[in-house]
C-alpha cells in the first residue's frame, strides 16, 4: 500500500466521519468545528490530486471565511437546542432507508462502471498545455482569458450576495438616535442672533 | 474585445444595475430608480433585437434566435415585475431601492442561462439568478411568511444547485468536457455515469421550472413572497430555466434523446396530474397560481418530451401564451387591494363582478384561457402541444394532458364561480391603479383576441427554433 | 368568391354588437332598456341577413356555398367558412332563436342585463360559427367556445342549484370534447389539413376510423346527449334561465347532431357503419327510458329536458341509417325540436315569470285564466308528441321509416317512443292547464302579454308550416343529404 | 266543390277558434254557431250531391293539392281522392256532423265556451274528411291522428272534470298504441312497395303477394304483416278488443261528441281502413282471419259488458263497440261492401241513439245513471220515439236500416268458408240477443217503470228544444229507411257499379240460405226484447236476483272484464315504476353517482390527499426531491 | 495508485451524507446550510478528481467557481436565516411550516 493510498484513506475516513458528525451533533458549534475539520481533510485530498491552488483556497476561503461566518451566526443566534427526539425517530427509518437506497445506487453505479477515461480525447483545457506552468499559473492563465466572462459574473454573484445580505439584514430601527457628524459639525443656520432687550430675558 | 461587443445587452444590464445601485445611495426617490431600471430593460430589449447571432467564448456562450426570443420574454417578465413594484411597494413593505437592482441582476443571470452553451455558463447563470431570487423572496423583511418563503426557497434551491453540480461533475468527468456541443461526443452506451449526471442536472433544472417532484417549494414560496416577486417567479425564471433545459438537452443530447425523454415524460405527467388535483383544494389565490404554473410547466414539458421541431415550436408558443396569461392574472391579484390592505384568498374575490364588471369578465376569460378553453389563447398553447405530442406518437402523454386539463378546468371555473355567483363584497380600489391597468388590459386583450390572428406568434416560434433545427 | 363575406358578417355582427354595448353604461332602467333594444336589433338584423343567405342559397347545389377561406394559423388550418343544405338551416334557426331569447328575457332578467346580453350575443357568434366552419379546428373553437357564455348564463342568472348544474354542464361537455380535440389533431397530422371539404374525400384506414370515430363520438354523445351521458341536461335545463334553456335545447344540442352528420359519418363511414348498432341501441334506450323518466317528473323543465333526450334519440337513429330519409328526417327533427322544445321552454318561462316555480303540482286549471297560453302550449305539446301536421311529425316519421328499412327491431322500439311521448306530454299538459283552478295564487295569473305573443307567433307559424308543407325545407337539405349518402355508400362499397 | 268540402270545416274551425279568444258574449257565441253550422251544412249538402251523383255515374277523382313530404324515394302529397268508398264516408261524416252541429246549439246552450266547442267539432270533421279523402297512407295517418286529437279535445272539453281529462288522455294514448301499429304498417308498405300511394300500392299488390318480409328476425309474408299492422291501427281507432278501453271512458265528453265521434264517424275509421285496403287484405288470408276473430270476439265481449252497465252512454258505447265488431267480421270475411253498409246504417241509428240519450240526459238534468231514471216517457215522448226507432234499427228489426246490414253480416258469416267463420257466426248470433236485450233494458229503465229520480228533479223533466229534436228526426229517417234505399247499391245488384272498383267485391249467393238462418237474427232480436221486458218491466227483481246468483260473473261484466285493472297493473304501474327506477336509481344513483358526482368526489378526495403531502416542512420537501431522484435513477439503472 | 473509483465513491458518500443531513435534520436550519456545504464539497472532490484523471484543467476551474458561489450562497443563506430568526424568534426547523397545504 503506497503512502498516497494510505493518506487518501486517512483523509477520506476523517472527512466522512467529521461530515457525519456535522449532521448529527446536537450542538451547532460542534457542527461548525467538524465542518472545518472536513474542509481541512478535503484540502488534503485535493493535494493528493495535485490541485494545490484549490487546496489552499479551500482552507483560506472556506475555513477562514465561510466557516467562521457560520460560527459567527451560530453564536449570534441564540438557539434553544432542546428538542424532543420522538419526531426524529419517527421518520428516521424511512428516511435512512431511502438515503441508503440512494447511496447504494450511486455506489453500485460507480463500482460497475468501467472508468476508462483514456479514450476521451477532446478536452477543453488539457493539462499538457500547461506542462511548464505551476497549478496556480495554469489556472490563472485560462481563468482570465477563456473564462473571463464567468469570472466577472462570479464577481457579480458575490456582489449580489453582498447587496442581498445587506438589504436583508440592515434595518433602520425607529427611535434609534444616530450620530450624524456632519450635522453636528455644521453650524450654518443653526445660530441665531437675538437682540435681548434689557430686563426681559429670552424665550428659549 | 470582439466578444464583448456581442454581449452588449448583458453588459448594459450589468452597468445599469451598478449605476442604479450607486444612484440609489444618493437619490431617495425609489420610484425614479425603478423607472430607470424599466428604461434600461426596454433599451436592452432593443439591444437584444439588434444583436448579431454569434457564439462566443469558445462556443460557451451562444447568441441566437432562440436565446434572443427567450431574453425578450424574460425582459417582459422583469419589466412587469418592476411596474408592479410601483403601486405595491409601500403596502407590501418592500419599498427598497435594491428591489429593481436585484431584479436586474436576476435578469442578467437569466440572460446568461438562456445563452449558456456550457455547463459552467449554465451554472453561473443559474446561481446569479437564484441568489437574487432568494433575496427577493425574503424581501419583506418584517414578514414571517416572506422570510419563511425565503428560507424554504433558499434551502431547497441550494440543494437543487448541489444536485445540479453533482450532475455537472459527472457529466464533465465522463465526457471530459463542459461544452454542450462536445459533451455528447464521447458518449457511449456504457456511460451510465453520464446518464446519472444527466439525471442530476435534470433534477436541478426541474427544480427551477418547478416540475413534480421537485416542485414542493413552489406553492409555499409563491404564497409567502411579496406578490410582485411571486409574479416574477411565475414569469421570468421559469421561462429562462425552460430555455436552459431545452438547450442543455437538445444541444448536448439531442441525438440521444431516448434516455432523457422518459424522464421528461414522467415529470411531465406527474406535474400535470398533481397540479390539477392539488390546486382544487387551495384557498389562497397565489398558491393556486403556483399549482397552476406547475401544471402549465407539465404541459410545456410535453413539448420537450417530443424531441421534435414541432415539440419545440409548441413549447415556445406555450411559453409565450403562458407569459401573457400570467401577467394578466398577477396584475389582478396585485390589484385586490382595499384601503391599503391586500387580499389573497380566493374567497375575497366573491361577487367581484358586481363592482367591477369589465375587469371581472376579463379575469374570467383569463381563467378560461388558463383552462385551455377555445377560442382563448390558452387553447392554442395546448393545441400545439398536443399536435406535437401526437406527431411524436406520444398519445399517452396527450391523453393524460387532456384529462388533467379537464380536471384543472374545475379549479379555474371555481374562481369564475366565486367571482360571479357568490355574494358581492366591497369594491377593490386597487383595480383603479393606472400602472397595473397598463399591464392588465393589453395582456388580457392579447390573450382574448389571440385567435383572430395567431400566425405571428407561431411564426416567431418557428423562427426561434431555427437554432436547433 | 368575390361576393360579400356574408358568413363572416353573420359571425361578426354579434361581436360588433357586443362592442357597442360595452360602450353603453348600464346604470338605470332607461339604459338597460337601450341595451335590450340594441341587442334585440342586432340579433334581428342578423336574422334578416341569415334570411338573405337562405334566399340566395342555391338549392340545386349540393356543394358548399358562400365559401370563404383566409390564411389563419398555418398551412392546413385556415379560416374556412361555407354552408350547404345541411348547415344552412341551423344557422337560420340560430339567428331566429336569439332575438326570441332576448325578447323573452326582457322582463325575467333583473340584474346585470348588460352582461347577460353580451353573453347571449357571444353565444350567437359561437353557434353560427359552429355551423358554418369548414375547418375542424375552427369548428372546435366555436364548439367549445360556446361553453363559456353558457356557463355564465346558467351560473349567474340560473336557479337555486345553478352552480352544481353549470359545473356539471361545463365539465361534462368539456370532458367529452377534449377527445375530439385529440382526434382533430390526429387528423391534422395524418391528413395534413383540417379542411372539411378536403377531408370528406380523404380515406382513413379502418383502424384510424374506429379510434377517431370514438373520439368524435365521445364529444357528440355528451353534447346531444345520448343515454347514459345525458344527466347533465336535465340539471342544466332546470337551472338555466328561460332563454338559456331555449338556446340549450334549441341550438346547442343540435351542434352535436350536426357534428354527427358532417363529421362522424362524413369522415368515418366504415366506423359509423360498425358502430351504428351501438348508436341505435343507445338511442332506443334513450327514447324509451327517458320517456319513462319524463313520465314521472315533477318539474316541468326536467320533463321537457328528458323529452329532449328522447327526441335526440330519434335524431341519432336517423343519422346512422345512412339513408336520405334518415338524414333529412334527423335534420328536420332537429330543426323542429329546435323550434318546439325552445317554445316549450318559453312556455314554461311564461308561467315561471308569473309564479316563480317550476313544480307541476303548483299549477292546474290555467286554461281558465290563460286561454291563449293554453292554446299556444297545446300546439307545442302536440308538436312535441309528433302529431301529423306539426313539424315534430315530419322528422320523426322520416327517421322511423328509414330505421325501419334498416332494422325492424330498433324501429319497433323507437315507435314505442311515440306512444310514450304522447303520454308524458299530455300528462304534463293536463296537470298544468286542465282541471279546476283551485289554487289561490293562480287566480291572479295574466294571459300572454303582447311581447309574449310576438315571441310565440313565429314559432307557431313555423311549427305548423313545416308540419304541413315541409317541402321547401327538405328541398334545401336534399341535394346535400343525397351527396353525403352517396359519398358514404360509395366509400363503404 | 270537392275542395270546399275539405276546406269549409277547416275554415269553420279556424274562425270559431279565433272567436273563442274574444271576450265571451252572446253575439260571438251565436256567430260561431252560425258560421260553423252553415259551413258544415254546406259541406253535407255537397257531399250528398257527390254521393248521389256518384250513384248515377261512378267516377274516381284524384286531386293532388301540393306535396307534403318528399324525401329521397319517399313522397306523399296532400290530396283529395274521391271514389265510392270516400263518397259514402263523406256522406256519413258530413251529414251526421252537420246534424250534431245543429244539435249542439241546443245541447250546449248553457255552456261557457260555445265557439270552442263548435270549433272542435269542425276540426274533427275536417280531420275526418282528410282521413277519408287521402290518396296515400300518410295523409290517412294525418287524418287518423287528427281525429284522435279532436277526440281528445272534445272528450276533455269539460276540462274542469278530472275524469274527463283522464278519459281524454286515455283515448289519445290508446289510440296512439293503435297508431303505432298503423305507422309500422305504413313503414312496411313503403319498404315493400316503395310507395305509399293507394294507387301504386293496390295496383301492385298482386305482384307482391308472395313477398316475404324480414321482421324482427322472422320471415313473414309481407302482405299479412302489413295487414295485421294496419288492423292494429284499426283496432285502436275502432275500439276493438284489447284496445277498446278508451271508448267507454270517452263518454265523459259532451253527448253530441259521443254521437259524432264515438258512434258514427271516427270509430268507423278502422272499418274504413280495412275496406280501403281490401286489395291488400284480400291477399292476406291470415290477416283476414285475425280480423274476423278480433271482430267477432269484440262483438261478443262488448255485448256482454253492455248487459250490465248502468251509464246510459256507456251502454250505447259498448253497443257501438260491439257493432264495430260486426263490421270487422264482415270485412274480415271479405264482404267489404257489407261492412261499409253496416257502417253506413250504423252511423245513423247509433247517432240517433246517442243524440237521443243526450236529449234524455238533458231532460233529467245531466244525470247519466239509468238506475236513477225511469218513468219519464210521458214527459219526453218525441225523444222516446226517436230512441225506439234507433233501438229497433240497432236490434235489426225487419225492414229498418239495421236489419239489412246486420243480417247481411250474419249471413255472410254463415256462408263464408273462412277458418273462423263458424266462430264468428256463433258469437254474432249470440250477440244479436244480447244487443236486443241491453238496448231494451236501457229503454225500459230510462222511460218506463216507476221513476227512481228525486221528486224535485222528476217534476222538472222536460222535452228538449226543437233544435235538438229536428236532427233526431232526420237521423231517424236514416235509421229507418236508408237500409232499404241503399241496399242494392251497397250489397245488392248495383254494387259493382256503385263501388266502381274502389273495394274488392266477392259475390256470394245469398239465396241458398235456409229460412231459419235468414230469420234467425230477427227472431233472436225479439227474444232479447222479451227477456228484457220480462226482467225489467214485468218483474223488476229478476235482474237483481240473477245478479245476486252470479255475483262473480256480474262483477266480471260490470268491471268490464277487468281490462282497465289489468292494463293498469301490467302497463301503467310498471311504466311509472321503471320511470322512477331509471330516474332515481339509474340516473341519479348509478350514472351520476359513479359518473360526474362520483368522479368529482374522487377528485376532491385525491386533492385533499395531495394537499396533505404539502406539509410545509422543508425536510419533507427535500425528501420528496430525493425520492423522485431515486426513482428516476432506479428507472435509468434498470433500463440500462 | 489510487483509482478514480475510490474518489468518486468517497464523494458519493459525502454527497449522500449531505443530502441525508438535509432531510434527517430536525434541529435547526444552520445544520442544513452546513449539509449543503458538504454537498458542494463532494462536488468539488468529484471535479478535482476528474480533472486529475482526465488530465484536464477545466475541473479545477469549475471547482473554483463552485467555491466562489458556495461562499456567496452561504452569505445569503445566513442572511435569510438571520431575518427569519428575527421574525420567528427561532430557527427550529420543525416550526417552519406556516406555509403549507
Amino acid at each position: 500500500m503506497s503512502i498516497s493510498l494510505l493518506t487518501f484513506y486517512l483523509f477520506s475516513a476523517i472527512l466522512l466521519l467529521s461530515s457525519l458528525m456535522v449532521i448529527s451533533t446536537k450542538n451547532p458549534v460542534h457542527s461548525v468545528l467538524f465542518l472545518i475539520l472536513a474542509f481541512l481533510n478535503a484540502a488534503g485530498i485535493f493535494v493528493i490530486l495535485h490541485a494545490e491552488f484549490l487546496a489552499m483556497i479551500l482552507i483560506i476561503v472556506y475555513v477562514g471565511a465561510v466557516a467562521v461566518l457560520f460560527l459567527f451566526v451560530v453564536m449570534m443566534l441564540d438557539f434553544k437546542t432542546s428538542l424532543g427526539k420522538d419526531n426524529i425517530l419517527q421518520y428516521m427509518p424511512i428516511g435512512l432507508l431511502i438515503g441508503l437506497v440512494f447511496i447504494a445506487e450511486l455506489v453500485i453505479v460507480l463500482i460497475n462502471t468501467r472508468l476508462d477515461l483514456s479514450n476521451i480525447q477532446i478536452l477543453s483545457n488539457p493539462l499538457d498545455n500547461f506542462s511548464d506552468q505551476s497549478n496556480t499559473e495554469a489556472i490563472g492563465s485560462i481563468l482570465y482569458t477563456n473564462y473571463v466572462l464567468y469570472f466577472q459574473l462570479s464577481g457579480v454573484i458575490l456582489l449580489v450576495a453582498m447587496v442581498g445580505s445587506i438589504v436583508l439584514t440592515l434595518r433602520d430601527r425607529e427611535g434609534v438616535k444616530r450620530q450624524i457628524v456632519s450635522e453636528q459639525v455644521d453650524r450654518e443656520g443653526k445660530i441665531e442672533l437675538v437682540d435681548v432687550k434689557s430686563g426681559e430675558g429670552v424665550d428659549i | 474585445m470582439e466578444n464583448i461587443l456581442h454581449i452588449i445587452p448583458e453588459i448594459f444590464i450589468f452597468c445599469s444595475a451598478l449605476i442604479l445601485l450607486i444612484l440609489g445611495l444618493f437619490i431617495k426617490n425609489i420610484k425614479l430608480i425603478n423607472n430607470l431600471a424599466i428604461l434600461s430593460l426596454l433599451i436592452a430589449v432593443a439591444l437584444v433585437i439588434n444583436q448579431p447571432y454569434q457564439s462566443i467564448y469558445l462556443n460557451s456562450y451562444v447568441i441566437d434566435e432562440f436565446s434572443s426570443l427567450f431574453k425578450i420574454m424574460i425582459f417582459i417578465g422583469s419589466i412587469v415585475t418592476l411596474v408592479m413594484f410601483v403601486s405595491s411597494r409601500e403596502d407590501l413593505h418592500i419599498n427598497l431601492y435594491e428591489y429593481p437592482i436585484l431584479i436586474l441582476f436576476s435578469t442578467l443571470g437569466m440572460m446568461v442561462m438562456v445563452s449558456a452553451n456550457d455547463l459552467l455558463a449554465m451554472f453561473i447563470g443559474l446561481e446569479l439568478q437564484s441568489l437574487s431570487l432568494y433575496v427577493l423572496a425574503a424581501l419583506n423583511r418584517n414578514s414571517l411568511l416572506s422570510s419563511e418563503a425565503g428560507i424554504k426557497y433558499f434551502i431547497l434551491g441550494a440543494l437543487s444547485s448541489g444536485l445540479l453540480l453533482f450532475g455537472i461533475s459527472y457529466i464533465y468527468g465522463f465526457s471530459g468536457n463542459t461544452n454542450f456541443n462536445l459533451i455528447a461526443v464521447n458518449y457511449n452506451s456504457e456511460s451510465l455515469g453520464l446518464l446519472i449526471g444527466i439525471v442530476f442536472v435534470l433534477a436541478g433544472l426541474a427544480f427551477k421550472v418547478s416540475a413534480v417532484p421537485f416542485h414542493m417549494w413552489t406553492p409555499d414560496v409563491y404564497q409567502g413572497a411579496p406578490t410582485p416577486i411571486t409574479a416574477f417567479f411565475a414569469l421570468a425564471p421559469k421561462i429562462a430555466a425552460m430555455g436552459l433545459l431545452v438547450r442543455f438537452l437538445f444541444n448536448s443530447f439531442g441525438e440521444l434523446y431516448l434516455d432523457w425523454q422518459q424522464i421528461i415524460f414522467f415529470i411531465s405527467i406527474a406535474s400535470m396530474m398533481l397540479a390539477a388535483f392539488a390546486a382544487i383544494a387551495q384557498t389562497n389565490i397565489k398558491r393556486l397560481m403556483a399549482y397552476s404554473s406547475i401544471g402549465h410547466i407539465g404541459y410545456a414539458l410535453i413539448g420537450v418530451a417530443c424531441v421534435s421541431s414541432e415539440g419545440l415550436r409548441s413549447l415556445l408558443i406555450y411559453l409565450m401564451i403562458y407569459l401573457f396569461m400570467n401577467i394578466s392574472v398577477f396584475t389582478v391579484i396585485l390589484s385586490l387591494k382595499r384601503n391599503d390592505a391586500y387580499f389573497e384568498n380566493i374567497s375575497d374575490l366573491s361577487g367581484m363582478y358586481k363592482n367591477h364588471p369589465f375587469t371581472t369578465i376579463l379575469v374570467a376569460l383569463m381563467m378560461f384561457s388558463l383552462a385551455g378553453i377555445p377560442p382563448l389563447a390558452g387553447f392554442f398553447g395546448k393545441f400545439y402541444i398536443f399536435v406535437a405530442a401526437l406527431e411524436s406518437n406520444m398519445v399517452f402523454l396527450a391523453v393524460v394532458g387532456i384529462i388533467a386539463s379537464v380536471i384543472s378546468a374545475f379549479y379555474y371555473l371555481r374562481i369564475v364561480k366565486i367571482m360571479y355567483f357568490d355574494e358581492p363584497k366591497e369594491e377593490f380600489d386597487g383595480l383603479n391603479i393606472r400602472s397595473l391597468q397598463v399591464l392588465f388590459y393589453p395582456s388580457s386583450f392579447l390573450v382574448i383576441l389571440f385567435f383572430i390572428y395567431p400566425a405571428p406568434i407561431i411564426q416567431l416560434s418557428e423562427y426561434a427554433i431555427k437554432s436547433f433545427y | 368568391m368575390n361576393e360579400l363575406p356574408i358568413l363572416s358578417i353573420l359571425i361578426l355582427l354579434p361581436l360588433v354588437g357586443i362592442f357597442f354595448m360595452t360602450l353603453i353604461r348600464n346604470n338605470n332602467d332607461q339604459s338597460s332598456n337601450n341595451l335590450k333594444h340594441t341587442a334585440l336589433w342586432i340579433s334581428f338584423l342578423n336574422f334578416l341577413i341569415s334570411l338573405y343567405l337562405l334566399f340566395s342559397f342555391n338549392q340545386q347545389d349540393a356543394d358548399f356555398q358562400f365559401e370563404e377561406r383566409y390564411f389563419w394559423i398555418e398551412y392546413g388550418i385556415s379560416y374556412h367558412l361555407g354552408v350547404d343544405g345541411i348547415s344552412i338551416l341551423f344557422i337560420v334557426l340560430t339567428t331566429m332563436l336569439v332575438p326570441i331569447c332576448i325578447l323573452a328575457s326582457y322582463d325575467s332578467i333583473k340584474f346585470s342585463v348588460k352582461e347577460y346580453l353580451i353573453a347571449f350575443l357571444a353565444l350567437e357568434t359561437f353557434m353560427i360559427g359552429v355551423f358554418c366552419s369548414l375547418d375542424l379546428v375552427l369548428f372546435y373553437l366555436f364548439f367549445e367556445g360556446g361553453l363559456i357564455p353558457m356557463f355564465l348564463i346558467i351560473g349567474i342568472w340560473g336557479g337555486e342549484r345553478r352552480v352544481y348544474s353549470t359545473f356539471k354542464f361545463f365539465l361534462y361537455t368539456l370532458a367529452g370534447s377534449v377527445f375530439m380535440l385529440l382526434a382533430i389533431i390526429y387528423i391534422f397530422i395524418t391528413a395534413g389539413t383540417t379542411d372539411v371539404s378536403y377531408l370528406l374525400d380523404y380515406n382513413f384506414t379502418r383502424n384510424e376510423q374506429i379510434v377517431l370515430w370514438l373520439a368524435f363520438f365521445a364529444s357528440f354523445m355528451v353534447k346531444i346527449p345520448m343515454w347514459p351521458f345525458h344527466t347533465w341536461l336535465p340539471d342544466a335545463h332546470v337551472e338555466a334561465p328561460t332563454a338559456g334553456s331555449v338556446i340549450l335545447a334549441g341550438v346547442l344540442l343540435k351542434m352535436a347532431g350536426y357534428g354527427f352528420i358532417r363529421f362522424s359519418i362524413g369522415f368515418f363511414p366504415e366506423a359509423s357503419e360498425l358502430f351504428a348498432p351501438l348508436i341505435f341501441t343507445l338511442s332506443i334506450v334513450a327514447i324509451i327510458v327517458t320517456s319513462l323518466i319524463a313520465l314521472v317528473q315533477e318539474d316541468m323543465k326536467k320533463l321537457i329536458a328528458y323529452s329532449s333526450v328522447a327526441h335526440m334519440g330519434f335524431v341519432t337513429l336517423g343519422i346512422f341509417t345512412f339513408t336520405v330519409q334518415g338524414i333529412e328526417g334527423s335534420i328536420i327533427q332537429m330543426i323542429s325540436h329546435g323550434i318546439v322544445s325552445a317554445a316549450l321552454f318559453l312556455c314554461v318561462g311564461v308561467v315561471y315569470d308569473r309564479l316563480h316555480t317550476r313544480e307541476i303540482s303548483r299549477y292546474g286549471g290555467l286554461v281558465s285564466k290563460m286561454p291563449m297560453y293554453a292554446f299556444t302550449f297545446m300546439i307545442f305539446i302536440l308538436a312535441s308528441l309528433g302529431l301529423p301536421g306539426t313539424s315534430g311529425f315530419v322528422g320523426e316519421f322520416l327517421v322511423l321509416i328509414s330505421i325501419f328499412s334498416i332494422n325492424t327491431y330498433f324501429a319497433v322500439f323507437a315507435t314505442t317512443g311515440v306512444v310514450l311521448a304522447a303520454t308524458y306530454s299530455l300528462w304534463l299538459y293536463r296537470r298544468m292547464i286542465f282541471g279546476a283552478l283551485i289554487k289561490d295564487d293562480l287566480s291572479e295569473m295574466l294571459d300572454l302579454t303582447r311581447r309574449e305573443i310576438i315571441i310565440f307567433v313565429p314559432l307557431i307559424t313555423l311549427t305548423i308550416f313545416i308540419g304541413i308543407y315541409p317541402k321547401p325545407v327538405i328541398d334545401i337539405i336534399e341535394p346535400s343529404a343525397k351527396k353525403i349518402v352517396n359519398q358514404v355508400n360509395g366509400k363503404l362499397n | 266543390m270537392i275542395h270546399s268540402i275539405v276546406i269549409l270545416p277547416l275554415l269553420g274551425f279556424l274562425i270559431a277558434c279565433t272567436l273563442s279568444f274574444f271576450k265571451r258574449n252572446a253575439f260571438i257565441d251565436r256567430l260561431a254557431e252560425i258560421i260553423t253550422c252553415t259551413f258544415i251544412l254546406l259541406a253535407a249538402f255537397f257531399s250528398f250531391y257527390i254521393f248521389i251523383d256518384n250513384i248515377g255515374n261512378p267516377s274516381v277523382v284524384s286531386l293532388k293539392l301540393f306535396t307534403w313530404i318528399e324525401s329521397g324515394s319517399f313522397s306523399a302529397d296532400w290530396s283529395i281522392y274521391l271514389d265510392s268508398v270516400t263518397s259514402v264516408m263523406l256522406v256519413v261524416i258530413t251529414s251526421v256532423s252537420a246534424l250534431v252541429h245543429v244539435y249542439s246549439i241546443g245541447y250546449m246552450s248553457h255552456d261557457d265556451s260555445k265557439p270552442r266547442f263548435m270549433g272542435y267539432l269542425s276540426l274533427f270533421t275536417f280531420a275526418m274528411i282528410m282521413l277519408v279523402t287521402a290518396d296515400n297512407f300518410l295523409q290517412l295517418f294525418f287524418g287518423w291522428e287528427g281525429v284522435g286529437l279532436a277526440s281528445y279535445l272534445l272528450i276533455g272539453f269539460w276540462y274542469k272534470k278530472p275524469t274527463a281529462n283522464a278519459a281524454a288522455i286515455k283515448a289519445f294514448i290508446v289510440n296512439r298504441v293503435g297508431d303505432f301499429g298503423l305507422a309500422l304498417g305504413i313503414f312496411t308498405i313503403f319498404i315493400v312497395f316503395g310507395s305509399i300511394e293507394y294507387e301504386n300500392v293496390f295496383k301492385s299488390a298482386a305482384k307482391f303477394s308472395d313477398t316475404q318480409f324480414a321482421f324482427i328476425g322472422y320471415e313473414i309474408h309481407a302482405l299479412t304483416l302489413i295487414c295485421i299492422f294496419l288492423f292494429i291501427g284499426a283496432m285502436g281507432k275502432s275500439a276493438q278488443l284489447f284496445l277498446h278501453t278508451w271508448l267507454p271512458d270517452a263518454m265523459e265528453g259532451p253527448t253530441p261528441v259521443s254521437a259524432l265521434i264515438h258512434a258514427a264517424t271516427m270509430v268507423t275509421a278502422g272499418v274504413f281502413l280495412v275496406v280501403r285496403c281490401s286489395p291488400l287484405f284480400d291477399l292476406a288470408p291470415i290477416a283476414m282471419d285475425f280480423v274476423v276473430v278480433i271482430g267477432a270476439s269484440t262483438a261478443f265481449f262488448a255485448a256482454t259488458i253492455g248487459l250490465v252497465q248502468n251509464d246510459i252512454k256507456r251502454v250505447i258505447a259498448y253497443s257501438t263497440c260491439s257493432q264495430l265488431g260486426y263490421m270487422f267480421v264482415a270485412a274480415g270475411l271479405g264482404a267489404y261492401g257489407v261492412a261499409m253498409f253496416h257502417l253506413f246504417t250504423h252511423a245513423f241509428f247509433k247517432a240517433l241513439l246517442f243524440l237521443g240519450a243526450g236529449s234524455v240526459i238533458h231532460a233529467v238534468h245531466e244525470e247519466q245513471d239509468i238506475r236513477k231514471m225511469g218513468g219519464i216517457s210521458n214527459f219526453i215522448p218525441i225523444t222516446q220515439v226517436m230512441m225506439i226507432i234507433g233501438t229497433i234499427s240497432l236490434m235489426g228489426f225487419p225492414f229498418t236500416s239495421g236489419y239489412y246490414s246486420k243480417d247481411a253480416i250474419i249471413e255472410t258469416a254463415y256462408l263464408s268458408n273462412s277458418n273462423f267463420a263458424d266462430y264468428a257466426y256463433i258469437l254474432l248470433t249470440i250477440g244479436v240477443v244480447m244487443t236486443s236485450f241491453y238496448s231494451w233494458r236501457l229503454m225500459f229503465l230510462v222511460f218506463n217503470g216507476k221513476t227512481r229520480m228525486a221528486e224535485e228533479d222528476y217534476r222538472k223533466v222536460h222535452e228538449s228544444s226543437s233544435i235538438m229534436l229536428i236532427p233526431l228526426m232526420i237521423l231517424a229517417i236514416g235509421a229507418l229507411f236508408f237500409g232499404f234505399i241503399f241496399k242494392s247499391y251497397f250489397i245488392g245488384y248495383n254494387s259493382d257499379e256503385f263501388w266502381n272498383g274502389s273495394i274488392v267485391l266477392h259475390h256470394e249467393d245469398h239465396h241458398n240460405i235456409p229460412l231459419l238462418i235468414y230469420y234467425l237474427p230477427a227472431i233472436l232480436g225479439v227474444v232479447g226484447f222479451l227477456i228484457a221486458w220480462m226482467m225489467y218491466l214485468r218483474k223488476s227483481n229478476i235482474a237483481k236476483n240473477i245478479a245476486e246468483l252470479n255475483k262473480p260473473l256480474y262483477n266480471f261484466l260490470l268491471n268490464k272484464w277487468y281490462f282497465d285493472e289489468l292494463y293498469n297493473m301490467v302497463l301503467v304501474k310498471p311504466a311509472i315504476g321503471i320511470g322512477k327506477l331509471f330516474w332515481k336509481l339509474i340516473d341519479g344513483y348509478i350514472i351520476d353517482g359513479f359518473g360526474p358526482n362520483g368522479l368529482a368526489s374522487l377528485v376532491s378526495r385525491i386533492s385533499s390527499r395531495t394537499k396533505q403531502i404539502q406539509s410545509g416542512f422543508i425536510y419533507h420537501y427535500a425528501f420528496a426531491i430525493l425520492i423522485g431522484l431515486s426513482l428516476i435513477i432506479t428507472l435509468i439503472i434498470f433500463r440500462f | 495508485m489510487i483509482e478514480l473509483n475510490q474518489f468518486l465513491i468517497l464523494s458519493a458518500l459525502l454527497f449522500s451524507i449531505g443530502v441525508i443531513g438535509i432531510f434527517l435534520n430536525r434541529k435547526n436550519v444552520i445544520i442544513i446550510l452546513m449539509s449543503i456545504e458538504i454537498i458542494l464539497l463532494a462536488v468539488n472532490i468529484n471535479l478535482v478528481s476528474f480533472s486529475y484523471f482526465l488530465n484536464d484543467l477545466t475541473g479545477q476551474i469549475f471547482s473554483l467557481f463552485v467555491l466562489t458561489v458556495a461562499a456567496a450562497e452561504a452569505a445569503i443563506g445566513l442572511a435569510i436565516l438571520v431575518i427569519y430568526n428575527r421574525n420567528a424568534g427561532s430557527i427550529e426547523i420543525e416550526k417552519i411550516n406556516t406555509l403549507k397545504g
